[in-house]
């Protein structure tokens, strides 16, 4: 329930947002339409337990929009060779004991930074599929993940 | 140059860099040579296409064109997921040719439409 | 003040439009299509991302600025969907990434298919 | 939702009708606001199909009474005008009956509620649930907003429904000739349609106007760097596809004859009409001038259209093929009016097009009956049926002589008049070519009906003996009823115009006057005269 | 010609009356069987003594007229004009009708559409009726095309015989053009004469002659009189005609229907006869008519075809009188119809009861039948004394007019035509009244009886009435003939006919040559009979298997003409429908000089140029694709070309829909086309795609033209104007283009989600109701290994 | 395309674009919008849901079927039009309110709920054009 | 600006009406949508071109801007568009439903309604 209220809450928010304008009434309005469009697809809304420590999300915020950008830039030093000899690749990436809230954040998350594509997750989601644009080190890129967004992950929602 | 010419020279040239991306992206569509090259172009023309519409809301201070953004922002995408949907379902049929898979241990793959 | 939001704003867009020809080079260049992926999922969102950072920094109107804010968010959340299930049709489809053609991750993948119908894949939960 | 109250003082006058409307004024608009929303209400309740004929049932009735009120009121005032929004003409929709467009809405109705008023019982509950009336209640509404509106772009919009409406029929059923037949029906009018946009699209950038009185008098007073004259074109060829005339007539005969005999009844008595309707109002009323120089190439449509039909009927195998030739053949006669452009043409071909919608829409009727008691169209598989059911022979083949104009039955008026016509205005040819298809509709249709009805069987069925093997027997009386009422109901109606064809020959004449001068349309619409 | 004056009203009910007998007419029959005849013909009779009452003023020369409105606005009256010679012809089709009405009651006892039958005739008797008292134009081509049905009707009353129906249906088609003609001729006198009513065309003298329309005019009238009347080579119908029941051919046959045409060219004759025209071609028509009439006779054995051929040649005979167009011929026609219609009415109907009571009509089956119908055969003498020409009966006195008429002309083939005619009908009006009854019994059938009084009534009131007129000369001439004739001649005529010749003249001579002939012929009429049939047989061909090989023929050229126009391929159509939109656009825009002048103005900026590029290769990707699938994909760039350029030229709100709408179109064809081979490649040969790019390219070109030419008109923004004034102040909405769509112009709207609607309710009907028919295996699980 | 992802940010998005879709509709009248692009990306959202759970699981979050909301969506379409002939004025003629809700003034009009009915319409008509034929294809 | 977009309107009128000249059903209904596009172009040049600035009028003003573009044809071309999308859908659903039904998207297999083997009508009487 709590879950249910926080997120027409940012529902609210985000109408309020599209609107441009945070009056009272229009804030009710978004939570009422929020709440209402939310309950057309509650049965399917899958966040038991999740809790959220607001400075963590930032830093994880953060730590994506430096790997956003730092990764980009990759992408277009890439780019930028004459010969584009790449050397693409997939791994596994073994996952931690993640929820499925916390797995699609962190696929997403690595979808977002240049460099690696999420293409699935096993069906015991264990496995996280992950195709490397440039890939001279699997292991690597396993630590990279594991290291960043996954740990952040872990910090900000349990 | 004071900063409103800088912006407007900006935003000129992300025009043109814009319409340049489209024209390339069109391209990539064009040649292919399989199902989800297309596609993934046809993605990235809608990104294309709202920054285009984004930066032409700068020009002409008419911010009526953001809306078109923000929902192709949340609208776009639904394209694609569709196609990926096709591309499951067909399997390669037609790209099969062009696509042939690296080893045999795949070929029993060829063409499996679900 | 307005004339640094200005400089930003030309500056933000054209850092969008740099991305976004990256993505276009990107698509074109690259050599397979999960490579191309990578340019376009990353290289759209960032290049829309900042054309619309920019109208949210060039305009005073409060409802502009959240608006796309809004817009940039909405770009976030749907972009890697769409590639990841881009990306999965098409191994699952059969097309096989550059280089990965003895690759034990990508069978594992792909042996959904082998599998039943029912079992690998359907829309009913 | 930032509109305010505050607005700034306006002169409200200046744009929009400020006097009141009474339920009299409502007359011009309640016959389309009753068929859309009985369908909306259909669709919202779809799934109690067992409520669906008594609404649907309700609502056309509705719309006839409606209709005669409207006819009634027509008759006495002369167009009778509403503008949609009270905006003032020419800048909201104007609403506008006149005498030509109200009749066919009248008669519209009355067929639509004549072929479906007793159950078609060859409308299952499946096809009810998949928007057998509702589809039905839209193609009256977008079949009556054709016929009343007064706004050249919304005439476009009353096309499509009453077409996607089409479509829905069309493909109920969903055998595999529908579908095909659909698809050549869809592609073909969709051209049509579009045509029809692009062709009010580019007058409205020649004119600047839409509401059609504006632009009679406008396209009147338009210099020479007007392209008035292509657009006419443009505008025939769109509305002569709507039509079926010959050599655009394509998707009528792939298609007519596929869905239920209903369905059928319905398109023959009221699509093509609709587009010689608009046919008629673009070329003459509203861009008269301009499309003269088109007369002698539609004289020549108008001639090959009934040649070509009745030889299409001539060489079909199963009856309700060639009663889509027939539809066709009869087009020829309705556009006999707008090549020759004279009131006595005009006036035989408006008369015609309620002859051919009764009559078209009784024998597809007649040809459901066939079906339903023989289970096939098929000339060479049908026979027996005069010594089964000797009534219903006769009636059918009073209906068969109807429309090979043979009197005394509604079809010999309009091809005498059009004859007449067509001497009078120095196109002999014309006329012959009138008198030359009723020649050869009255041998395919007595061909038809001699293997149909006398012949005592199927082919192969000995000589002298009668086989009614092949004709079952009705379900029951009721099914009977339902089944052969409506025809002989449409039949009465095809007798009685032609013995008496007095008062619907006034009418169609005071149409054709309408259509001749718009000085009195104009005058009622804006107030103005070209 | 006198002024018409007012007929009595009864008139009106006499027309209407039998058309309520034959509604009647099965009830009737079911209540009261076989009495149901007489009280049936109880309105012919009433009916025919109404009229009788009329003669004397008619034969006074006064002509009456009535009616009733009936498009008074098209100047069409139901009006009937009685003055001799409709009054006549009034008088035989109710008399005859009377007697046939209670002839068929005996004909067809017990028969179980008796009644069915009782109607036809009834109602063909009103038609018939009014076609002969018609005074409008377009009344008598109504009635003249209800005998016709109402024949098709009775010819093919035994339908499930294939020969009745085809010639119920060679009758129909025959007369039937006719009619039309009839139409056409109508329009047309009614052009040249400013009136489509006869009694006043009658009297437009010279208007018609001299009109430039004479000619068409007179075709259309012998097409319309050759068809009814069975003229040479139209005349096959008559014969064929046979196969209905014999009340129907007593009386369509000989006295009515086939005499219509005849009616026509009298009743039209004041005003269009005796021209050159008129006075060669009906001789001729008639001439050949009567001696192919004459021949086919001798050629048959059955009783009806005999009577049927003879009809065919009496019909040439009057058309030959009637076109030498003198008064003496004139009289002649008038008196041998009359003649004609008295003993051919009782000859069929006694080829009728022979039939019906000995079970054949086959004269070489029947022999000796004197005994046990004595009644009959003494009708048939009587008839065929008449027929023959002999004294003391009406024929004697009518063929002693017609010589006098063919002499008169001083046309010597026309008298030899004649004499020769009618020499061979004196063969078969003895060979039908004899050969049955004389000679030895022959074993028939059924064990002939006379047959009862409805049957033996009519042919004895005939004979009786045939011998009256004769007798009665001086009454039936004054009556009847006289003012007949007058009335065909257009002036008033005193004829002067005399059943004892007062001296020997020409016609008398002829009338013994005639007879000599006969005798001889008669006694030679077998192996004449086997030597028409050889010639028959060597030539092989007659106008009657004409007629099939002319519908064939028809329904083949149908059958090519519609695949040709209808080949049932989209494709075709589609081209069609493409060049017919090339021609429509390019052909005005040329010829009416609407083409636009050379642009100026200025050029599109980078950014639009570029989005213009995009679009032109967006189309360019769609059409060059080798795959549909790849064209399916390529789709979507010219449809986000056109959305930008909405954007650049200031049109959000279409954008927005554009880009939505692209998405969704997306979404389906993805959702759709799954199943669909889309990968194969499509082939059109080479000249296919030269040939598609042309017409397409026409239409392009004349769309651009089209567009280019009215974006050159100055621009008219009366309509824009009053939207930007009010959309704020009044409608209280700042995006125009919405104000427009939900209130300045909602009502499209309103039909435009309309559309949206059944368009979900139609593809939600596609993807739901199953087929009946097992849905097939896509071709790619088909093709592939 | 039953995968962790896209399930668990499916119904999200849903709610997102729903709400979106208000949005859009509701400010037509003055910004680009109005109710047939609001129905659009309603009926992309369930669209969206179809794909990613299943239709039956649309279904029952409608309630109705998709098409009696277009039904019902014609229906006020043409009922606001309607209302005119109770103020004696022609049909559809525009009928403006604005009262006073928590202080704050609300346009209350015809047009505004005839742009709401639009929004059904579309909304319905694609959703059930959609949702068939996800349901025809099976899931994938 | 004209005759510009007026070229290029020809150009896609001519394109989709090429399209619509195939055998197969579904590069037919691709002409079709084309064609609504061509259509919609042309709609819009006829009603006049205008730079940039929409009809939309500002908050505080009851005209729209200077130069803004013609609304009507726009709202004609939103009918249009949705008009066109609909029955692009229901021809869509139509070509699948032909293709399962009768087995081929080439239109000159399409010989249900009109059969290649008619025998014609029949002789005798
Ligand atoms: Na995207
Ligand atoms: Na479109």
């Amino acid at each position: 329930m709590i879950q249910y209220l926080v997120l027409s809450a940012v529902l609210a928010v985000a109408w309020s947002a599209v609107n441009g304008s945070f009056s009272v009434v229009n804030i009710l309005f978004g939570f009422a339409l929020g709440a209402l469009t939310l309950s057309l697809v509650r049965p399917d809304l899958n966040l038991q337990g999740t809790k959220v420590r607001p400075l963590r999300l930032l830093s994880l915020i953060g730590l994506f929009l430096v790997e956003l950008i730092k990764s980009g830039i990759r992408v277009a030093k890439i780019l930028m060779r004459r010969d584009l000899d790449l050397k693409p690749g997939m791994v596994a990436y073994p996952l931690a004991d993640l929820r499925d809230f916390e797995i699609t954040l962190l696929a997403n998350l690595i979808t977002l930074t240049p460099g690696t594509l999420s293409v699935d997750v096993s069906d015991d989601r264990r496995l996280l599929y992950v195709h490397c644009v440039d890939m001279p080190d699997a292991q690597a890129v396993i630590d990279d993940i594991r290291g960043g967004f996954e740990k952040k992950i872990l910090e900000t929602f349990r | 140059m004071t900063a409103a010419d800088f912006l407007d020279v900006a935003v000129e040239l992300t025009l043109i860099v814009l319409s340049l991306s489209l024209v390339l992206v069109s391209v990539r569509i064009i040649l292919g040579p399989t199902l989800p090259d297309r596609i993934v172009a046809l993605d990235l023309l809608v990104g294309v296409a709202v920054g285009f519409i984004a930066a032409f809301g700068i020009k002409t201070a008419a911010y009526q064109f953001l809306d078109i953004a923000l929902a192709l922002g949340l609208v776009g995408f639904l394209a694609t997921v569709a196609f990926a949907r096709f591309v499951l379902s067909r399997g390669r049929a037609g790209d099969a040719e062009i696509t042939l898979p690296d080893s045999d241990e795949q070929s029993n793959l060829q063409g499996k439409t679900p | 003040m307005s004339s640094i939001l200005a400089v930003l704003t030309g500056i933000l867009l054209l850092v969008g439009a740099g991305f976004a020809l990256i993505g276009a080079l990107g698509v074109l260049r690259f050599p397979d299509v999960y490579t191309r992926m990578h340019a376009a999922s990353k290289a759209g969102t960032l290049g829309s991302g900042f054309c619309l950072l920019a109208v949210a920094v060039n305009e005073t109107s409060f409802d502009v600025t959240t608006r796309a804010l809004a817009g940039v968010i909405f770009f976030l959340l749907t972009a890697p969907v769409s590639a990841h299930l881009l990306a999965r049709a098409a191994v699952l489809a059969g097309y096989v990434p550059l280089g990965t053609g003895k690759n034990p991750v990508l069978s594992s993948v792909q042996r959904k298919v082998a599998s039943p119908r029912s079992a690998k894949d359907s829309a009913r939960p | 939702m930032a509109a305010s109250s505050d607005s700034p003082a306006v002169d409200l006058a200046a744009a929009m009708i400020t006097t009141p409307a009474s339920l009299q004024d409502w007359l011009v608009i309640l016959p389309l606001i009753v068929p859309l929303t009985a369908g909306a209400i259909l669709v919202m309740i779809r799934h109690s199909t067992h409520w669906h004929r008594p609404v649907a049932g309700l609502a056309l009735a509705a719309l006839f009474l409606l209709d005669l009120l409207l006819l009634r009121r027509v008759l006495t005032e002369g167009p009778v005008v509403m503008m949609m929004g009270s905006w003032l003409p020419p800048f909201g929709i104007a609403f506008t009956a006149d005498l030509l467009g109200t009749t066919l809405a009248t008669v519209s109705a009355f067929v639509a509620l004549v072929a479906t008023a007793t159950a078609p019982p060859s409308i299952n509950t499946a096809e009810r649930r998949y928007g057998f009336y509702p589809f039905l209640m839209l193609l009256m509404t977008g079949v009556t907003g054709a016929f009343l509106t007064g706004d050249l772009f919304n005439l476009y919009v009353w096309f499509e429904v009453l077409l996607i409406s089409s479509f829905g029929l069309l493909v109920l059923g969903s055998e595999k000739s529908q579908i095909d037949g659909t698809v050549k029906y869809g592609l073909l009018n969709l051209v049509a349609t579009t045509l029809f946009l692009v062709a009010t699209g580019l007058l409205y950038g020649a004119l600047g106007t839409l509401n059609m009185a504006d632009i009679a008098i406008k396209a009147r007073a338009a210099g020479p760097d007007v392209p008035l004259g292509a657009l006419a074109a443009l505008f025939m060829l769109a509305f002569a596809t709507k039509a079926a005339a010959f050599p655009v007539n394509f998707w009528l005969p792939a298609s007519y004859h596929t869905p239920t005999a209903t369905v059928s009844a319905l398109f023959a008595g009221l699509l093509t009409k609709v587009g010689v309707y608009a046919l008629l109002k673009t070329l003459v009323l509203l861009l008269g001038p301009s499309s003269a120089y088109l007369g002698t190439l539609l004289a020549f449509v108008a001639g090959a259209t009934m040649l070509a039909g009745a030889l299409g009927a001539l060489a079909s195998s199963d009856f309700r093929r060639m009663l889509g030739w027939l539809v066709v053949s009869g087009i020829g006669n309705m556009l006999v009016g707008a090549a020759l452009v004279t009131g006595g043409a005009l006036t035989g071909s408006i008369f015609y097009a309620v002859h051919s919608m009764l009559v078209m829409s009784a024998l597809y009727l007649a040809s459901g009956v066939v079906e339903a008691r023989a289970a096939t169209a098929d000339l060479r598989k049908l026979g027996g049926f005069y010594a089964a059911s000797p009534l219903f022979s006769l009636v059918v083949l009073a209906l068969l002589f109807a429309v090979a104009g043979l009197p005394p039955f509604s079809g010999f008026w309009p091809k005498a008049i059009l004859v007449d016509a067509a001497f009078a205005a120095g196109a002999p040819w014309l006329g012959a070519a009138v008198l030359v298809s009723g020649f050869l509709i009255t041998l395919a249709v007595g061909r038809a009906w001699l293997y149909i009805f006398w012949r005592g069987g199927p082919e192969g069925t000995p000589d002298g003996t009668v086989a009614l093997a092949g004709v079952r027997s009705f379900e029951s009386n009721a099914q009977a009823v339902a089944l052969i009422g409506p025809v002989v109901v449409l039949a009465v109606a095809v007798a009685v115009i032609g013995l008496l064809p007095a008062g619907l020959g006034a009418i169609a004449e005071g149409a054709a006057s309408g259509l001749l001068d718009p000085a009195g349309f104009t005058a009622r619409v804006l107030g103005v005269t070209p | 010609m006198p002024t018409p004056i007012s007929a009595p009203g009864w008139l009106l009910l006499i027309l209407a009356a039998p058309f309520l007998a034959a509604l009647l007419a099965p009830v009737l029959q079911g209540i009261a069987g076989r009495v149901s005849a007489f009280i049936l013909a109880l309105v012919p009779l009433a009916s025919f003594a109404a009229l009788l009452t009329l003669v004397p003023e008619v034969s006074a020369g006064a002509r009456m007229t009535i009616g009733l409105d009936w498009w008074p606005a098209y100047g069409v009256r139901f009006s009937v004009l009685v003055d001799g010679l409709s009054l006549t012809f009034a008088l035989l089709v109710t008399g005859i009708g009377t007697l046939i009405v209670l002839y068929s009651g005996g004909y067809m006892k017990g028969h179980p559409q008796a009644g069915r039958f009782m109607g036809f005739i009834l109602a063909f008797m009103g038609a018939m009726l009014g076609l002969v008292l018609a005074d409008d134009g377009i009344t008598l081509f109504v009635m003249w095309e209800a005998t016709s049905i109402t024949s098709f009707l009775l010819i093919g009353f035994d339908h499930a015989r294939a020969a009745a129906r085809r010639a119920a249906l060679q009758a129909l088609v025959i007369t039937g053009a006719g009619g039309l003609c009839l139409l056409a001729a109508v329009v047309l006198i009614g052009q040249a004469t400013g009136t489509r009513t006869l009694s006043e065309i009658v009297a437009s003298g010279e208007t018609i002659r001299g009109s430039a329309l004479y000619l068409p005019i007179f075709i259309l009238v012998l097409g319309a009189a050759f068809t009814k009347s069975a003229q040479v080579p139209l005349h096959v119908w008559l014969p064929n005609a046979m196969e209905a029941p014999t009340p129907v051919s007593a009386f369509l046959h000989s006295a009515t229907m086939v005499k219509a045409g005849v009616y026509l060219l009298m009743r039209l004759h004041p005003v269009l006869g005796g021209t050159p025209e008129w006075t060669t071609v009906l001789p001729l028509f008639g001439g050949a008519t009567l001696i192919t009439g004459t021949i086919m006779a001798v050629r048959q054995t059955d009783l009806k075809l005999m009577l049927a051929q003879t009809t065919v040649a009496s019909l040439g005979l009057l058309v030959m009188l009637i076109g030498v167009s003198t008064e003496a011929a004139i009289v002649g026609a008038v008196g041998y119809l009359l003649a004609h219609a008295f003993f051919k009415g009782a000859l069929f109907m006694v080829a009728g009861t022979i039939d019906h009571e000995a079970g054949t009509r086959d004269v070489t089956r029947l022999g000796g039948l004197r005994a046990a119908m004595p009644v009959t055969f003494v009708s048939a003498l009587v008839a065929a004394v008449s027929m023959a020409g002999l004294p003391p009966m009406i024929g004697f006195v009518a063929k002693e007019a017609l010589y006098l008429g063919f002499d008169e002309s001083g046309r010597t083939a026309l008298v030899v035509v004649a004499v020769a005619g009618n020499a061979l009908m004196f063969v078969i009006g003895f060979a039908v009244a004899l050969k049955p009854f004389l000679g030895p019994p022959v074993k028939t059938p059924k064990h002939a009886h006379e047959g009862p009084f409805e049957l033996t009534v009519g042919p004895a009131v005939l004979g009786v009435v045939g011998l009256g007129a004769a007798l009665g000369l001086g009454g039936f001439q004054a009556g009847l003939i006289a003012p007949m004739a007058s009335a065909v001649a257009g002036r008033p005529i005193a004829p002067e006919l005399h059943l004892i010749p007062t001296y020997v003249s020409m016609p008398l001579i002829l009338s013994a040559v005639t007879v000599a002939l006969g005798i001889v012929g008669y006694l030679l009429l077998s192996p004449a009979r086997a030597a028409v049939a050889g010639i028959q047989s060597a030539i092989g061909w007659g106008p009657d298997r004409g007629f099939d090989q002319v519908v064939a023929a028809l329904v083949a050229f149908a059958a090519l003409v519609t695949r040709i126009v209808q080949p049932g391929r989209l494709e075709l159509y589609m081209t069609a429908m493409v060049a017919f939109i090339a021609a429509a656009l390019l052909i005005p825009l040329i010829t009416l000089g609407e083409m636009p002048s050379w642009p100026s103005g200025d050029r599109p900026l980078l950014k639009e140029a570029a989005v213009m590029l995009i679009a032109v290769l967006g189309l360019a990707a769609v059409v060059v694709a080798r795959t549909r699938l790849t064209a399916i994909v390529s789709l979507g760039i010219q449809g986000f070309a056109v959305a930008v350029l909405f954007v650049l030229f200031g049109a959000p709100d279409l954008a927005f829909t554009q880009f939505m709408v692209e998405t969704l179109s997306v979404v389906i064809l993805a959702l759709v086309l799954t199943r669909l081979n889309l990968g194969e490649r499509d082939h059109r040969p080479r000249w296919q795609m030269a040939l598609d790019a042309t017409v397409a390219t026409a239409a392009g070109l004349g769309f651009a033209a089209l567009l280019l030419k009215v974006t050159q008109v100055p621009f008219d923004r009366t309509l824009t104007d009053f939207y930007d004034a009010y959309a704020r102040s009044i409608a209280h909405g700042r995006n125009i283009v919405n104000v427009i769509i939900v209130d300045f112009r909602g009502l499209d709207t309103l039909g435009e989600i309309a559309v949206v609607m059944v368009a979900g309710l139609a593809i939600l009907a596609l993807v739901r109701i199953k087929s009946r028919t097992p849905i097939l295996p896509t071709p790619e699980t088909g093709k592939r290994k | 395309m039953n995968t962790i992802i896209f399930r668990t940010i499916s119904p999200l998005l849903v709610s997102l674009m729903l709400l979106f879709s208000v949005f859009i509709t509701l400010r037509g009248h003055n910004e680009p919008g109005g109710g047939f692009i609001g129905g659009l990306i309603a009926a992309s959202a369930w669209a969206l849901y179809g794909l990613s759970h299943g239709v039956p699981t649309v279904r029952r979050a409608l309630r109705f079927h998709p098409m009696e909301i277009a039904g019902f969506g014609l229906f006020l379409a043409a009922a606001t039009g309607i209302l005119s002939l109770l103020f004696a004025r022609n049909f559809m003629t525009g009928l403006w309110a604005f009262p006073q809700i928590l202080g704050v003034e609300v346009a209350l009009s015809t047009p505004m709920f005839f742009d709401i009915g639009v929004y059904f319409v579309v909304m319905g008509s694609m959703a059930s054009i959609a949702l068939s034929l996800e349901e025809r294809e099976g899931g994938v | 600006m004209e005759p510009w977009l007026s070229g290029l309107v020809g150009l896609f009128f001519a394109a989709s009406l090429y399209m619509m000249l195939s055998k197969k059903i579904i590069r037919i209904l691709l002409g079709v949508a084309m064609l609504g596009n061509g259509v919609n172009l042309l709609l819009f040049t006829a009603g006049r071109i205008t730079r940039d600035v929409p009809p939309i009028m500002p908050l505080d003003a009851y005209a729209p801007p200077e130069g803004a573009a013609n609304a009507l044809p726009q709202a004609l071309i939103l009918t249009a568009i949705v008009i066109s999308f609909s029955f692009l859908a229901f021809l869509l659903v139509l070509a699948f439903r032909a293709f399962q039904d009768l087995g081929t998207d080439d239109t000159d297999a399409m010989r249900v309604a009109e059969p290649l083997a008619d025998p014609g009508p029949p002789r005798g009487y």
